[in-house]
């Protein structure tokens, strides 16, 4: 009985944790409450994976009520994966929240952070599990208030501005969703996401659906911080308290970009939106413009937690490429990156996270010689940007591959020489880091620290493993990725 | 027809003046406006909430928070192309899209069709309710309505952490007392 | 606050009639425009109003921030609750129907119950934010 | 092809679009941080009317059952509005809650002045 509630169970069980911490008020156990949720997470979502890959989709109604007239949950494997890989990460991030939270957040307020932590949570895990339009939209609202919560509770008062920029555009992207979903709510009478999709069919070309489109497009755009809409990322993540910046980075953009695939290739159809419409070439320009742009600016930073918030924009770009290119490698580089980035930069946060607890500041002269007093978080920061550029034998590396070959399906080779061109921007960066941690002498900070307590490292060391553990044995990502892009590209052939 | 063009005249006054007093009592009679409007097109409940919510309650926060804040609005320094652009295109964009839509108010429109048929009919007989809106609200979709209250419960809990505590610039003695 | 007896005396007068108001439009829900959200406006309405008219310290005397605070979580608690109640009793996740022998009926408590949560979670956040604003000073 | 006819059956699409439009363009081009939320209002509220108003029959009554009434406006719409605007509302002191932190940590509430301290 237990197994078929489930689904529900996903999203329930955040929200219910979320309104218990609240109402104790105590740290500690909120703290408690936070650790228990966010563990059980990954054994429901890895149980729906499971059922999915044995059975197929698994739907759910809520309320009992069938769709369209209510809400479903519906789980195939593309979400199903996106499931997994949030609920992994907040169960990673929670312990390590715990140390960096007593220092960065005021006294007595640590039980409503991890409400809010929760809360997010459950948003991006309801806007992921999800087949319904309008739901989806509800469940955003819940993720983005407790973002701009979570960010403006950084100690720089830089943080405060950063959480109200992107209030705005976050709330003008969501606006623009609704927009999009009540003009394709008018079109077709429905807001199931499959109810759509069929009857999408009989009115298709019209002008309402291709406004919708646009209209949804340019608003889950700014949420997933595609190239010219990313201006709220940076400040965003530089400024977030770390254990906030891990996993924002690590899952927020990414539950959009899974929503913008949705849309694309579940509801619109991939015919209609890559063959009748430009969509892929637009798409293609402005990822490569992300993939460049975001890049050589993010050489250019002092702040090594605003570095690799351009470094993300620029990654993002790779998975938007993927997208773009909607042919079967192509996507599955797209969402095998989805996974791979997730897990390299929410290491990169950690260990910066780490960084800052014990020397109060990530500025890049501040870093000089740090190596010598953290080298275990170090060599940690080594590895994870080493998946970042794409070398071999890291998580980076097998989706750029993919990446690559979807490129040369389309016969594209001119992209392959791009990828490796943005991936040797990415050295450079990712080389400003090292070169300052390890060949330098140690400054006055550096020379005070010492490793992080060992529930900061542990975290940050275990996706520093799956990063490695990934680029060799991809049975999870690419397997589960290779059949969820086949599932979505069935239409075009 | 008439209110919309009232409408359209308080959000020109919005756009224009800088009193930030001034701007606030607008958006409350906008909200009334706005309010009257749903009556017209048969949606009382969402009348009812908008007045107030849109008119009452938004109102008074916004008070509040001038209060705390700046009554002025500086002068702009921005030439205003890039706004005026993006405003023309979001416009452009939903002209496309509404010349397009199905007539105003007619019964055979895919909306009306669809899946709205089912609630009318049934929500006595299934649920009891005679009221379709909150049947739908509290049952056929009641998911979406506890996603709103987790909404507001995020909102509650984050203005909280972010307004209650002691990093505030002038403790004054009224306040110590409150906490706990 | 200035010492306003007509001010003072109205409202006293009117307190307990916006509460009633409140109520009716929480339980006339069902049949007329209204609901927990409505109701839980009101109600936090008629706090903010007292706290105008006799002072920020003189409401939170009446209703107290703590027990604001509580409300917040509690409605959503009491919301998701009947969900999983209705779990517990063998249907999905807010199906109300199981909640008594007549679907219809089950249906009618669980709408009830949802919406008395929508009411204290709206009630509670909105005071909340009063107070957290007000109490802020310049 | 425009005949008065159209325009007047256009023109409250049309000042919907105007509405919409306006309050975009508030928050884009101003500088204020309360204004810029106020332009945000109006641009969800303005929102609420795309979608109340497909929903109206005409000559259909508020859909509250009862006898006698045969064609009720469709309730969908409405109930998904009322979800907006409790969404809207609930952003709104937020973003309000932000404003007056910001007021308290830079002493401003201009974005201007704020980019012009940063600057420094």
């Amino acid at each position: 009985m237990i197994a078929s509630q489930l689904p529900a169970l996903q999203v329930v069980i955040p929200l219910l944790g979320a309104a218990v911490a609240a109402l104790t008020r105590r740290s500690a156990i909120a703290w408690g409450i936070a650790l228990a949720v966010s563990w059980t997470m990954p054994l429901i979502s890895g149980a729906l994976l499971l059922q999915v890959l044995t059975s197929g989709p698994i739907t759910y109604s809520l309320g009992g009520w069938n769709p369209p007239w209510g809400i479903e949950y519906r789980i195939d494997l593309l979400n199903g994966f996106v499931l997994v890989l949030v609920s992994l990460i907040g169960a990673v991030i929670i312990p390590y929240a715990r140390a960096s939270v007593e220092q960065e957040i005021p006294q007595g307020r640590g039980a409503w952070f991890y409400t809010m932590y929760l809360l997010c949570l459950c948003g991006l895990l309801g806007i992921a599990i999800t087949a319904d339009a309008f739901n989806a939209f509800v469940f955003l609202e819940v993720s983005s208030l407790s973002t701009y919560v979570l960010i403006a509770l950084g100690r720089d008062r830089r943080a405060l501005l950063a959480a109200y920029q992107y209030l705005i555009l976050g709330t003008i992207g969501a606006t623009f969703y609704v927009i999009g979903v009540g003009l394709l709510y008018t079109m077709t009478g429905t807001l199931n996401l499959a109810d759509i999709a069929g009857r999408l069919s009989e009115v298709e070309n019209a002008r309402p659906v291709l406004a919708a489109l646009a209209f949804l497009t340019v608003g889950i755009s700014l949420k997933l911080a595609l190239f010219p809409l990313h201006v709220w990322l940076p400040n965003a993540y530089a400024y977030a308290p770390s254990a906030a910046t891990a996993f924002l980075a690590a899952t927020a953009t990414k539950v959009a970009v899974y929503l913008l695939i949705r849309f694309f290739f579940t509801v619109f159809g991939v015919i209609f939106v890559f063959k009748t419409l430009p969509v892929s070439p637009i798409f293609l320009a402005l990822s490569l413009a992300a993939m460049f742009g975001a890049s050589i600016v993010a050489v250019f930073q002092n702040d090594v937690k605003r570095m690799l918030a351009y470094s993300s924009v620029a990654q993002i770009g790779y998975i938007t490429l993927g997208i773009a290119l909607a042919n079967q490698d192509g996507l599955t580089g797209g969402i095998v990156h989805l996974f791979n980035h997730a897990i390299t930069k929410g290491a990169l946060f950690l260990v910066m996270g780490a960084v800052l607890f014990r020397t109060g500041s990530v500025k890049l002269e501040d870093l000089a010689g740090l190596a010598k007093r953290m080298p275990i978080s170090m060599g940690a920061f080594v590895v994870a940007g080493l998946s970042i550029i794409g070398t071999p034998g890291t998580a980076g590396f097998i989706s750029k591959w993919y990446l690559a070959l979807g490129a040369l399906e389309r016969g594209d080779w001119w992209l392959v020489f791009l990828l490796v061109g943005s991936s040797v921007i990415s050295i450079i960066y990712i080389g400003r880091v090292v070169e300052a941690t390890w060949f330098r002498p140690a400054g006055k900070l550096a020379s005070g620290a010492r490793e992080p307590p060992r529930s900061m490292l542990i975290p940050a060391l275990i996706l520093v493993a799956a990063t490695v553990y990934f680029g060799f044995d991809t049975t999870l990502t690419v397997g589960v990725a290779e059949k969820a892009a086949a599932a979505l590209l069935e239409g075009i052939r | 027809m008439v209110l919309l063009t009232l409408m359209a005249i308080i959000t020109i006054g919005v756009v224009r003046v800088r009193s930030l007093f001034a701007v606030v009592i607008l958006g409350g009679i906008y909200s009334f406006l706005m309010a009257s409007v749903m009556i017209v097109l048969d949606a009382v409940d969402v009348a009812m909430t908008e007045a107030s919510v849109g008119a009452g309650i938004s109102t008074v926060l916004m008070l509040g928070a001038l209060y705390l804040t700046k009554t002025e609005e500086a002068a702009p320094t921005h030439t205003p192309f890039v706004p005026l652009f993006v405003a023309a295109g979001t416009a452009a964009a939903l002209i496309y899209a509404t010349v397009d839509l199905p007539s105003f108010g007619l019964a055979d429109n895919p909306i009306h069709t669809h899946v709205a048929p089912r609630y009318l009919d049934y929500s006595v007989e299934e649920t009891g309710v005679p009221n379709v809106v909150t049947s739908v609200l509290a049952s056929y979709r009641g998911f979406d309505t506890l996603g709103e209250a987790t909404v507001i419960f995020t909102a509650g809990i984050g203005v909280l952490l972010l307004l209650k505590g002691r990093r505030r610039i002038k403790p004054g003695p009224k306040r110590r007392r409150i906490r706990r | 606050m200035r010492l306003d007896v007509i001010f003072r005396v109205a409202v006293k007068i009117m307190v307990p009639f916006i509460l009633m108001f409140a109520l009716y439009v929480q339980f006339h829900g069902d049949f007329g425009p209204g609901g927990g959200f409505q109701a839980g406006v009101i109600a936090a309405a008629m706090v903010i109003l007292y706290a105008i008219i006799f002072g920020l310290e003189t409401a939170k005397r009446l209703v107290p921030p703590r027990l604001v605070e509580m409300m917040i979580p509690l409605g959503v608690l009491i919301y998701a609750g009947v969900g999983v109640a209705c779990m517990l009793m063998g249907g999905n996740y807010l199906d109300y129907s199981v909640l008594a022998h007549d679907p219809a009926h089950g249906q009618e408590y669980g709408i009830l119950l949802v919406e008395t949560g929508v009411l204290i979670t709206v009630a509670g956040t909105m005071t909340a934010i009063f107070y957290a604003l007000a109490g802020r000073g310049r | 092809m425009f005949v008065f006819t159209d325009i007047i059956a256009h023109y409250n699409q049309w000042v919907t679009v105007f509405l919409m439009v306006a309050g975009l363009y508030i928050v884009v081009a101003r500088g204020n941080m309360v204004k810029k939320l106020v332009g945000l209002s109006l641009f969800q509220t303005s929102v609420y009317l795309l979608y109340i108003s497909a929903g109206k029959i005409l000559g259909g009554t508020p859909p509250i059952i009862e006898a006698g009434r045969e064609v009720y406006s469709n309730p969908l719409p409405h109930v998904l509005i009322l979800t907006a605007i409790v969404v809207g509302v609930a952003t709104l002191a937020l973003g309000l809650a932000l404003v007056v932190r910001i007021n308290e940590a830079f002493g401003t509430i201009e974005e201007d002045e704020i980019f012009a301290e940063d600057a420094e």
